[in-house]
């Protein structure tokens, strides 16, 4: 578990970015951050009638300084956040949740990133090749508004492929019809993936074929984002080889892609620790 | 000089008027980075079973104006577990704790205080009997005088602790005076309430409902007129009877209006999530809001809302 | 091509999905500088009793979070001015309206229901058994079963009209399919739900209940989830039953919510008060939200979140 | 009943003035206003937690172009409109309720106001100057700081005295302590009172005693404002001499102020009609 800080933070600028907006924000408090932690963000306002708040990936920060999130107003919290405007504070929960578990050893590695799930990939590229890891990214989205991160991500890696659905940028199809073949030819033995739960779910199966080790920042609906709620669970194989519903808020959002039981998402599997017996408990 | 802010609940003292909710802190440690979590009045841990258990399947929760429904189905790691890792934390760490049991049938509740009762760092027992009976076909507990009074006489017959008892209600009844006389008969040494009213979203999209577990439990500010309702109901039925009160508490100025209508103490639950440091900031501003009032103490306005 | 919204309650038909709620529109006038009435699905009246009623006394109402709470006391000038003045405006402007009526005891609803079953304009009636029964230690007739059916059957008896009888049925019980039972036993062509839910807030200045009346009932989009609940426990019961839907809808999207749990119409209340022009803009914008998901009408989405 | 409009609003300014805010806002469908008007002002934006709307005076409007109202940040719905700003849109429906009564004849009148009650009062003085009135004005406040409208005042009266309860500015005391003597002095026939209750109430008792008319503005707590909910009741006696619970929102605000029953308001009189007999009804 992080140590989380609960900061007020004055919004420094709020822009969009294609079909995102990118939020930077004053942080004099915030500790530092490793990739793949995530902030939570209070919307609505005092009084307002929204209780939760919001998960975003950390996209960059400077500890003490500065935090960046990207984010798609969605919701009604989503669509509060992009109402506000420079000077005004919100209140941050930063930084939380488990990072990606960076390799020991000078591996080539692939960052595969569906839409805004780009959003922490520069930050792991960086640290990745400041181990001297070769770095590979693959960002795919629905259409080319959609992609986040193309020109920076670029200059952070070995190379970039960009995959649309509907062929707007780059190779039509999905970032899985590219990955096999780029991971047999640099020889990945790591792929990096942020996105919606169905891209995580294949790409976690095309790196276990490749042999290569994964690891998938999940998206679950959070009510509290520290660990106290019980409402972000998905069913994850541990170490003993038993499944357990486990919070993806704190044992999370980074999982190894082997032990997220994908097609179980959303569902108690049978076997899992504590399932009712049928019949019911 | 600022208001004593210490109160009770039946033998318990607590040092602060501000404890969590069932559910709403887990066992506490996960407040601790935002908190010194022994100075608040209790830990109320979330409701424990004597087996493991996985809960219901995801979606889990639904935002709704100024509430939530979760439909968390008791997820937990079993009494043995529970004792070993959650309760040592907190008896290490000083913290004024309440274990919250439920149970499948009223045997398990039973089962549960017997073995709580022995255990030190049990400072009170909550008795969530707002959950499912499975023997009286998934019937509450708590929707029935009858079967809370069952409940309780079980749990106090093994209760061989000086640590209150209290029961924790749902607002799901006719009549909330009701019950509260049962299990008061039945030997509480106190009541929580409330706990969640049942409710639904409809994800129009799919066309079924949100949560997985179809219903769940509508908490947080949007349910507050009925908690104080049912608390005010039931200190003017009962006013010796301790109350732990709690229904959408986000300030010192709710947690005010629960004290008048006569609880002892309160819980913050769903408000946590939002802001984890309430229960601390809640206290302050409670002991704030009774010194512009020109109260030396939070005891003299337990109730008082009975009074004019 | 835009869906088809219109609907029936029983054998009544509407041209239109969204109805007034009692007591959230008087009867109907003062709406009539913010829409044409009679494009409504129909104008339900604020309850109306036999003799004129001065109401309870103010503060009446309470904001809370996402809600209210009110205590009118069903102030009212009688049956024979409501026939006089309200009703044959309504008439005369060529509204559908449903009157809602309340009794202090069941003979009163007898009373209202053979006045009304001889008078013209009546388009249906809804009976508000949500009301204290003064007979029995001001019980509310909605939250016991028998003397919900009573009521019932006396209206049923005198009621020598083809419009359809609905029961408005109270949340503040612990089974409502059991009450939803009973009134259809006793004979009703269809059940509004829901009314609202007994809450209190605390005026903590002067220590005491806020609302003149104490208690209040709490509604708007707080109360949603409660009664999109209650409404798809009683459709999966009684699946032919007609149901008119209410608690808190805002927009089209709650309103669908409504449909797909099984209400064939709803009413907007609490929200009318915030924007006037409520029930005519959420009509449109259920038809919108019908149309983007491809559905070609109203009717074949009504309870249809049972199915998956 | 007047017909109102429901309207968005774009926001011109809103500055301070004195412990108030003063709003000008666009209002290009805004109707003919009579003084007395009021506007209901939706609060805390789309799917914020405040349901009901916020009842303020109409200060002064320009049919068709404008709109101005004079307000307290007092509890949350204020508050937040006091945050808004220059450019956002609210959604207002004026004209509301019925208005002051004006005199046949062009006799003396006494305005009485007591803090923001003051805001009706310019366009008041205005029309009753315009029908020959010689026009008085009396404005309290608890301090000076509450006090609103001095200047404006002046220009547009024939004599205008200020008391504050702590002396800070005028006549230490209540805008009774000079009532009686002004009227007697000016024969003044009809008074216009707007501001708290008890203070409609003294003066009404001053106007009764000096023979002269007077128009109470009344400040209810509502939930609507246009009729259709109830909550906005005070015993008021009718032509017929029967008391009954009558709307503040549309039979009001302003009411005679000898047939509002002020000691019972927050009661339900015994002799009201349709009052519970004694025992419950
Ligand atoms: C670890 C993590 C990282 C995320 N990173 C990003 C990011 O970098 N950029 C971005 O745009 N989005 C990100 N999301 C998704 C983002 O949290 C949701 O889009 C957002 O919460 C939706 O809020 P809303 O107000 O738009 O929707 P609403 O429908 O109003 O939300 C209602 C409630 O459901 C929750 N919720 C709804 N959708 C989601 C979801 N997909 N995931 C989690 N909770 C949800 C909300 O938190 C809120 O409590 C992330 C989610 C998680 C869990
Ligand atoms: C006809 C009329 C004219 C008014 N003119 C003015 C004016 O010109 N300037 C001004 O500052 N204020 C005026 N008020 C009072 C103003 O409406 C309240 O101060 C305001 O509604 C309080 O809202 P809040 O958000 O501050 O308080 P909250 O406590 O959040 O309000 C909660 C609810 O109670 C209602 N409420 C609370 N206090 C009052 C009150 N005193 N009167 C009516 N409703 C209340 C609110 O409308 C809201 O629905 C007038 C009131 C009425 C009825
Ligand atoms: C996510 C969640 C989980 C909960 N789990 C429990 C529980 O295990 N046992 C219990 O007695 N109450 C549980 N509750 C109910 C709370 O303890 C509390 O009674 C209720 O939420 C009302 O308070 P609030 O509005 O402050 O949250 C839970 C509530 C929530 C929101
Ligand atoms: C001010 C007010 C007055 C009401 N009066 C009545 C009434 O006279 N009869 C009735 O059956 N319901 C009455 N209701 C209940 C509503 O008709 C409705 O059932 C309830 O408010 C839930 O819907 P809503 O949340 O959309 O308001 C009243 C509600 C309010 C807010
Ligand atoms: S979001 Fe609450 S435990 Fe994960
Ligand atoms: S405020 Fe609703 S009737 Fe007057």
């Amino acid at each position: 578990m992080s140590t989380a800080k609960q900061m007020k933070c004055t919004i420094r600028s709020l822009e969009p970015v294609g079909e995102y907006l990118h939020l930077i924000l004053d942080a004099p408090e915030m500790p530092e951050v490793q990739p793949g932690h995530f902030a939570a963000v209070a919307v609505g306002g005092v009084g307002g009638g929204m209780l939760l708040r919001r998960a975003f990936s950390i996209h960059k920060s400077e500890p003490g300084e500065t935090l960046e999130l990207i984010f798609a107003a969605h919701g009604q919290g989503t669509q509060w956040l992009a109402t506000q405007s420079a000077g005004d504070v919100i209140d941050v929960i930063a930084p939380l949740g488990k990072p990606f578990v960076l390799p020991r050893q000078p591996v080539a590695c692939v960052l595969v990133a569906g839409g805004y799930g780009a959003a922490p990939m520069e930050l792991l590229a960086q640290q990745l090749r400041a181990r001297g890891c070769r770095v590979d990214v693959v960002l795919g989205a629905a259409t080319q508004e959609k992609l986040f991160g193309v020109l920076s991500l670029k200059g952070v890696s070995d190379s970039l492929t960009v995959t649309t659905d509907d062929g707007t940028s780059g190779v039509r199809g999905r970032v899985t019809d590219v990955l096999a073949e780029l991971m047999t030819r640099n020889e990945s033995k790591a792929v990096y993936a942020c996105g919606p739960m169905a891209m995580l779910q294949a790409v976690a199966a095309v790196a276990q074929e490749n042999g290569a080790f994964s690891q998938c920042a999940v998206e679950e609906s959070m009510a509290c984002g520290i660990g106290v709620c019980m409402t972000c669970v998905l069913p994850v194989i541990g170490d003993d080889g038993v499944t357990r519903m486990v919070r993806s808020c704190v044992e999370g959002p980074v999982f190894r892609g082997d032990r997220v039981r994908w097609n179980d998402v959303d569902t108690i599997p049978q076997d899992t620790f504590g399932a009712p017996s049928p019949g019911g408990h | 000089m600022s208001p004593d802010l210490t109160t009770s609940l039946g033998s318990l003292q607590l040092g602060a008027p501000t404890l969590t909710a069932s559910g709403c802190a887990a066992a506490g440690k996960e407040l601790a980075q935002f908190g010194d979590v022994s100075t608040l009045g209790a830990v109320v841990t979330k409701s424990i079973m004597m087996q493991p258990r996985s809960g219901r399947a995801t979606p889990r929760m639904a935002e709704t104006p100024s509430g939530m429904l979760n439909s968390i189905g008791l997820q937990g790691p079993g009494i043995e577990v529970f004792l070993e890792k959650d309760l040592a934390w907190l008896h290490e760490n000083n913290v004024t704790t309440i274990v919250s049991i439920a149970g499948n049938n009223v045997e398990e509740f039973g089962e549960l205080a017997r073995i709580l009762a022995k255990v030190p760092g049990v400072d009170g027992l909550e008795v969530n009997i707002s959950c499912p009976n499975v023997e009286s076909r998934g019937q509450v507990f708590a929707c029935n005088p009858v079967s809370a009074a069952q409940v309780i006489e079980t749990v106090r017959s093994v209760w061989h602790s000086d640590a209150p008892v209290l029961a924790k209600l749902s607002p799901d009844v006719t009549d909330i005076v009701e019950i509260a006389h049962s299990v008061v008969e039945a030997g509480v040494d106190g009541v929580s309430m409330i706990n969640t009213l049942l409710g639904m979203v409809i994800d129009v999209d799919g066309m079924k409902p949100m949560l997985g577990g179809r219903t769940g439990g509508l908490s947080g500010p949007a349910i507050r007129p009925v908690a104080v309702r049912a608390i005010y109901q039931v200190h003017a039925a009962i006013p010796h009877l301790p109350i732990l009160g709690m229904g959408g508490i986000r300030t010192g100025h709710d947690a005010l209006e629960f004290i008048a209508a006569g609880a002892s103490a309160v819980s913050i639950g769903t408000v946590v999530f939002g802001d984890p440091s309430a229960p601390w900031r809640i206290a302050t501003e409670l002991g704030q809001e009774l010194e512009s009032r020109g109260y030396n103490s939070l005891s003299e306005v337990i109730g008082l809302a009975h009074q004019n």
